[in-house]
């Protein structure tokens, strides 16, 4: 348990390669940094394949020791199967997101170097070298140095253009999030109080139920609860990812919210014991019922098209706090249904989100504005970026065959075998919800445009298609078999092993 | 032992004071004042905690670091009363807010309580090991070898912090000079500590920097005191920041991180494994990532003080 | 009663006196200020920790000491960005709050 | 694999390759005149592989399963055959309007679903291609942008949505019934008697199915949407996609009897919406409209002979109905058809290509003794013979005499094209092609649904039985056919979609809510509340830890 694993070296290479590139492109700048970014990006996909197919392979989590020293004196590098899954879909969401930008965030021939240029570039390895560290730690204060590497670098990518309600929006979220972060702290304080180390695979088994336990995982869910804006603690997500440029959207709401997200699982279902956690995910879960009903009919009473799409991010987080009761007291085959369809959401959601964010850029940049009422249009401007959002939408509301609706079936079998049927009326409803809101959507682009409108601009069709193969991949999730998907299983407390 | 309570007492209530001026202070000015305040007697308490190397920290980072940029926003933040009365929250939210706090930290303070009396930790482990770093602080070698990593990431996130606060200027000064200008003062007291006290300040910045590795101290203490000396020279008049487009400049705010990383990619070479400090190369390489560590942190944190540019080179 | 418990309730206080100034001031410098004092009181938590996992011969443990350095180097970094992002809030909205302007709560903040 | 199934495989697959034609511009451009071919091998299929063992694709843990039993056959078939019409009529219909390549697109998705669901034979795969008939059909209507066409497609999806909510809901607990990891319907039916959900579960499939084969309350959409697509979409969703629910219906409810009360309940639900439709179709003047009622008024005799058969448990259910829907299929397709023409034909052809076959067909469901409908009735005989049921199905007939003839009527006062206008032959050969497999279908069938020959049969000779309790219900309908055109101008006009008056109360209600948490939702956005919020969740999460120590 407390060595380096063969194919460990690649924990190493996953978070170097961005980490290292990042400084690099900082130094070199200008259009170095952009060519910089795209070569490790890419590169990064072929890394997050290399994890998840050794993990897949060795069926354990991989580790590395940095340095040799175990922990509890050092830390490891662990990657566990939603660690690795998480890895790859962060390599691919990333990857499209770099090849969007290309155009908007090119260094304009004149000028040697740009700020939003520079700046996209060095945070788009900055992100990913975070997210690395963030899935990949397994030091629960190492992993907090890991959020807030992720916070810096994913509030800077939404600051990006400058505007002036941008920082307003953005210093919300930076304020919230540092509070999140703070209680995390504390948490780890508490915990490293309680038994001398934070590795969450050495806690796991050997935490008591005792108050400073108790109290540690309360302060380290609200705090990550906070950083994930779940309801009602979502005040900054709105106008924070409504109000970024489209692809530090994609990014913040497809991807940043899910480290938070595997941190809370590292916490939940790791550290805690497991009956207080039993007691208390039902509270968790109904919150996220809660985000799934508010955030959607928000959502589809939204003016402005990437504020619902915002909205939605609200909703979609929702969902993945039901897995919480579920995992946790439900049989064995329940909870390995729940969690695999929990992680699939988290998924999906990432391709899927990102993929609606960068079609609502589009269509925004193509109409010149982004009321949800006067879209007409954009069907012919941009045609397939209303399909990506078409098909993004798709998976949001879980209509088959896409990776949402094999998540929410998942979860929705896992409540109903485990008798906690109000779950499956609320993913249910939030179904609903969500087809209405992006039926608003999708009926607004296929209209004709009003009569005074300017003429839509038509935009190439490279950034369309980016946002068009993200949707794609998120439907194809649920075209693969459950039992592909066995990875994620691998290193979860209790997993019986592949799905059968 | 009476001595001692006293002397803890008397600086844990010294403390809450200065907190709770700090947050009741009547100008934002006044409060930083007592914020700084605060942070100089937190760095006694770290003393009285017998962790010598959190208090040359907290004294120079938490206090004085963190004090000079809110101090300067404070200054430039002058206007605002009415909309900061508007979003006052009411009489009723703030009792509660007081009361969900209080109990807050009255559930924290029963779980400090509970917390058991002795923990076995890797402490013992550290101690026994640490001729293997070759680092007489343990505390140095926590940070330079046992959790390398925090620390390598620790340092990537003040480059992080730097680009960050640069990207957050306007695009027509890309390129330009960082921070307000001061004008050049040619007498007067702060002419005459800008000129005088630079040379002390760092020699002794380096010394702290130096013995870290066997005395508490470090780069991070150390590189606080080399900033702290050009801070002064610079709202002197004395130097003038660089350009955000000098490479020079980046390569010195990166040198410390990616000089860790080599290190620590040199380690997975000839010692197996990333992070450690290869036997053969030992004391010296280290002392050498050490040094660019110093810098880097000195001029992150120089820079972070100064601010996005605002004007052209 | 020990000096570490002392220190160990102090840190509880600050931490709910960061809380409450978090929460309740609505000026931008003064969360910042809140966030500062609330980050003190979990970093003398973890000073308290330190003395009680330190084993016998040592005064205290030496990871949650290094674990505080790096905390207030990133409080540092994370107070410097929001610091900077305040002031240019305030001169681009003249804004020293983030409490959206009254009309602007539902539409595009 | 052997060819049958083979055959099964190549249903789905020709729909999705023209699809997948459609990336490409230049082929996009042809699709629309080969939409008549890809129906073909599902044709094939219910000629050539019915009753083929199931193919079953264990994709590592995912079955899917293609299965044809003798009714889904009968009913593949069928719609199969209209699907190729109306397909074939479809671009000549359109003409070269600049959406027809949209059209096609929406057309094949929802063909896939239409014919997929008779293929089914695993929850993922049925619900996969209900959920594409469902809502790809709302494409179709509205293929002309208009807002009256654009809220008949809101409401329908809107339906169709909820219908699938239902689906899904069901199944989620019908998987979870089934003890083993197997996903094949033949399993779920078998476990849902003994599911300790089961009237939950039979709530759900009976709501879902009936949505979509229009069951009163939940027809609502069918009178909105029908008219309001263009002819040939009007003809496969009156004619075929509402057979989506009654396939629905045969696959998922246990045959043996074991539903106690549930069958009287589906035949009562059943007849009821026969004669709700019927009053409210006699007011329309629409014959598109008066035509969506009927549809819904025989889905109700449909529904009721199921029902009936399943409280009784009379054997040969399952294909009885599977024949009466069958004839409903051509029947009613073809009148959709015969509708579109109705503007391009004039003068004496008029009443020759057009008005005289139309009325032999619409008499049929009255059940006019020669007529395919007349045997389609006789098939369900068995079910709705006894006592009361078979008095008031009589009584129904007369009912659908009387509608269908209200439908002439408005079929023939359409304003004629002038004398000479020759309609073109495609549009043509679709309507009196589907006109004589309406009649000719179920004689050539007719004998499958007894244990003899499948082919023929004693067609004949069940006619010949009991001419007279045939013959009355048409004369009856006749009679009150001719009052109505008397008098029928003193009945007050029913609104298309009748009960859905109703819903705009709902729908007020409905803001009210969202108004209301939106203005919820923004107070606690605000930073202080959300503050609270957060003290507030630690301190709860820490009690309900303590709690669970405790």
């Amino acid at each position: 348990m407390t060595a380096t694993t063969p194919a460990g070296w690649l924990l190493v290479v996953a978070l170097v390669l961005p980490v290292a590139g990042m400084l690099l492109a900082f130094v070199l700048g200008g259009r170095a940094a952009e060519r910089l970014a795209l070569l490790l990006l890419g590169l990064g996909v072929g890394v997050g394949v290399a994890v998840s197919a050794a993990v897949l392979r060795m069926g354990a989590p991989i580790v590395y020791l940095p340095g040799g020293w175990a922990p509890p004196l050092g830390l490891a590098l662990v990657a566990d199967g939603v660690a690795a899954a998480m890895l790859l879909t962060t390599a691919l969401v990333l990857f499209a997101v770099a090849l969007f930008g290309r155009a908007a965030h090119a260094t304009p021939p004149d000028q040697a170097e740009t700020r939003a240029a520079l700046a996209y570039w060095c945070f788009l390895l900055a992100l990913a070298g975070s997210l690395a560290a963030a899935f990949l730690g397994g030091d629960l204060f190492n992993l907090f140095v890991a959020l807030e590497m992720l916070t810096f670098a994913a509030l800077s990518l939404a600051c990006l253009e400058g505007k002036p309600s941008q920082f307003r929006s953005e210093l919300r979220y930076l304020l919230f999030a540092l509070i999140g972060s703070v209680l995390y702290l504390l948490g780890t304080a508490l915990l490293y109080g309680g038994y001398g180390t934070l590795d969450f695979r050495l806690l796991a088994g050997r935490t008591r139920a005792d108050l400073p336990t108790l109290l540690a995982a309360a302060l380290m869910t609200a705090g990550l609860a906070a950083k994930m804006a779940l309801f009602p603690l979502h005040l900054w997500l709105p106008p924070a990812h409504a109000g970024a440029p489209p692809a530090a959207s994609a990014l913040l709401s497809g991807l940043v919210v899910k480290a938070a997200f595997v941190l809370l699982l590292r916490v939940w279902i790791w550290v805690l014991p497991p009956l207080p956690a039993m007691a208390a995910a039902p509270l968790l879960a109904a919150l996220g019922a809660a985000a799934i009903l508010v955030g959607s009919l928000v959502a589809l009473r939204q003016a402005r098209l990437k504020l619902l799409v915002a909205y939605s991010t609200v909703a979609q987080i929702g969902y993945l706090f039901l897995m919480l009761p579920l995992v946790l007291s439900g049989a064995a085959e329940t909870a390995s249904h729940a969690w695999l369809g929990g992680l699939l959401q988290a998924g999906s959601h990432a391709f899927a989100k990102a993929a609606m964010f960068l079609a609502a850029g589009l269509i925004a940049t193509a109409l010149g504005h982004d009321r949800v009422t006067a879209l007409g249009g954009a069907g012919q401007a941009v045609p397939r970026a209303v399909f990506a959002f078409g098909l993004a939408g798709l998976s949001l509301m879980g209509i088959p065959p896409s990776g949402g609706f094999t998540a929410k079936w998942l979860l929705l079998t896992s409540a109903l075998g485990d008798g906690q049927w109000w779950w499956a009326a609320v993913i249910l409803g939030g179904g609903l919800l969500t087809g209405g809101y992006v039926y608003r959507v999708l009926a607004g682009t296929i209209a004709a445009p009003p009569g005074d409108a300017p003429r839509p601009r038509p935009l190439p069709h490279g950034p369309q298609n980016v946002a068009l193969g993200l949707a794609l991949i998120s439907v194809a999730l649920g075209l693969l078999p459950l039992a592909s998907f066995g990875l994620v299983q691998i290193g979860r407390p209790g997993a019986l092993g592949a799905l059968p | 032992m009476i001595l001692d309570w006293l002397l803890d007492g008397m600086v844990a209530l010294l403390i809450l004071a200065a907190a709770l001026w700090t947050l009741a202070a009547p100008t934002p000015f006044a409060a930083v004042i007592g914020f700084v305040g605060f942070g100089l007697l937190a760095s006694l308490a770290w003393v009285r905690l017998a962790a010598v190397d959190v208090a040359l920290t907290e004294a120079a980072v938490g206090a004085g670091a963190t004090g000079v940029i809110l101090l300067q926003s404070a200054v430039r933040l002058r206007r605002g009363a009415a909309e900061v009365a508007a979003a006052t929250p009411g009489r009723a939210t703030t009792l509660l807010a007081g009361l969900l706090a209080g109990g807050l930290g009255l559930g924290l303070a029963l779980a400090v309580l509970a917390l058991p009396a002795t923990v076995p930790g890797p402490a013992a482990e550290a101690a026994a090991r640490s001729a293997e770093v070759g680092l007489g602080n343990l505390v140095a070698a926590v940070l330079m070898a046992y959790r390398g990593l925090d620390t390598l990431l620790e340092s990537i996130v003040l480059v992080f912090a730097v680009l960050a606060v640069w990207a957050m200027g306007p695009d027509r000064h890309w390129g330009g000079i960082p921070g307000p200008r001061f004008a050049r003062q040619r007498d007067g007291p702060l002419a005459l500590l800008a000129r005088w006290l630079p040379p002390v300040g760092i020699v002794i910045g380096i010394h702290i920097a130096w013995v870290g590795a066997d005395a508490p101290g470090g780069k991070f203490q150390g590189g606080t005191v080399l900033a702290a000396m050009w801070v002064l020279a610079w709202g002197a008049g004395l130097v003038r920041p660089p350009s955000v487009a000098d490479r020079r400049v980046r390569l010195v705010l990166v040198a410390g991180p990616l000089g860790f990383l080599l290190a620590g990619l040199l380690g997975a070479v000839l010692d197996g494994s990333f992070l450690a400090w290869p036997a053969a190369l030992g004391k010296p390489l280290l002392l050498l990532v050490e040094a660019a560590m110093t810098l880097s942190v000195a001029a992150a944190l120089a820079l972070l003080v100064v601010g996005p540019p605002e004007r052209r080179a | 009663m020990s000096g570490p418990v002392l220190y160990g309730l102090l840190g509880a206080a600050l931490v709910a006196l960061g809380l409450f100034g978090l929460v309740v001031q609505a000026a931008v410098l003064r969360k910042i200020l809140a966030f500062n004092l609330l980050g003190g009181g979990v970093f003398l938590l973890f000073g308290v920790v330190a003395r009680r996992t330190a084993p016998a011969g040592l005064a205290a443990d030496p990871v949650p000491q290094a674990m505080v350095i790096t905390g207030i180097v990133v409080a540092f970094a994370a107070t410097a960005l929001a610091v900077a992002m305040a002031l240019r809030m305030y001169q681009i909205t003249a804004a020293v709050t983030v409490s959206p302007p009254p009309d602007a709560q539902a539409g595009d903040a | 694999m052997t060819g049958a199934q083979g055959l099964m495989v190549l249903t789905l697959a020709a729909p999705l390759a023209l699809l997948l034609a459609c990336l490409w511009p230049a082929p996009r451009r042809r699709v629309p005149g080969l939409l008549w071919l890809a129906p073909l091998p599902g044709l094939l299929a219910a000629l050539f592989a019915a009753g083929a063992p199931p193919l079953v694709m264990d994709g590592a843990g995912l079955r899917l399963t293609l299965a044809l039993d003798a009714p889904s056959a009968l009913l593949l078939g069928a719609a199969a055959l209209l699907w190729s019409a109306a397909g074939a009529y479809a671009p000549a219909y359109l003409g070269r309007q600049a959406g027809l390549e949209r059209f096609a697109v929406w057309w094949l998705v929802t063909l896939w679903g239409s014919l997929g669901v008779f293929l089914a034979g695993d929850l993922v795969t049925f619900y996969l291609t209900f959920a594409a008939v469902s809502l790809a059909a709302f494409g179709l209507i509205v293929q002309d942008g208009t807002p009256r066409a654009r809220r008949a497609g809101e409401i329908t999806l809107l339906l169709a949505v909820m219908g699938e909510v239902c689906l899904l809901l069901a199944f989620a607990l019908l998987a979870d019934a089934v003890p083993t990891s197997s996903l094949a319907i033949a399993d779920a039916v078998a476990a849902l008697p003994g599911s300790p959900a089961r009237g939950l579960i039979l709530g759900l499939l009976v709501a879902g199915f009936g949505l979509k084969a229009g069951l009163v309350p939940l027809h609502v959409w069918l009178p909105l949407a029908h008219p309001a697509a263009p002819m040939p979409a009007s003809a496969v969703l009156s004619g075929a996609i509402v057979k989506a629910g009654i396939i629905g219906l045969l696959r998922f409810l246990p045959a043996d009897g074991a539903l106690e009360g549930w069958g009287d309940g589906l035949a009562a639900l059943g007849l009821f919406t026969a004669f709700w439709a019927v009053g409210c179709g006699i007011t329309q003047t629409n014959p598109k409209t008066v035509l969506a009622y009927s549809t819904v008024s025989q889905m109700g005799v449909t529904v009721a002979a199921l029902g009936m058969g399943l409280a009784l448990a009379v054997p040969g259910t399952a294909m009885a109905v599977a024949f009466y829907a069958m004839h409903h299929v051509l029947a009613k397709g073809a009148l959709f058809l015969a509708v579109g023409l109705a503007g391009a034909v004039g003068g004496a052809r008029r009443t020759g290509l057009l008005l005289l076959p139309a009325l032999f067909l619409a008499l049929g469901f009255g059940g006019l003794p020669g007529s395919g409908g007349a045997l389609a009735k006789l098939a369900v005989k068995p079910q709705l013979d006894a006592g009361l049921v078979g008095a008031l199905a009589a009584l129904s007939a007369a009912g659908s005499t009387l509608l269908m003839l209200h439908f002439i009527r408005r079929l023939a006062s359409l304003p004629p094209a002038d004398a000479t206008a020759r309609p073109s032959w495609v549009p043509l050969l679709a309507w009196l092609g589907m006109a004589g497999a309406a009649v000719l279908g179920p004689w050539v069938l007719f004998g499958a649904i007894g244990p003899g020959d499948p082919w023929l049969g004693d067609s004949w000779e069940a006619l010949a039985k009991d001419p007279v309790g045939l013959l009355w219900p048409v004369l009856l309908g006749a009679v009150l056919a001719l009052l109505l055109g008397r008098w029928g101008g003193h009945l007050p006009t029913v609104p298309e979609g009748d009960l859905l008056v109703l819903a705009g109360r709902v729908g007020r209600g409905g803001a009210i809510i969202g108004a209301a948490v939106s203005h919820l939702e923004k107070r606690l956005r605000a930073w202080p509340t959300a503050g609270l919020a957060l003290l507030v969740l630690v301190l709860a999460l820490f009690g309900a830890l303590l709690a669970g120590a405790g």
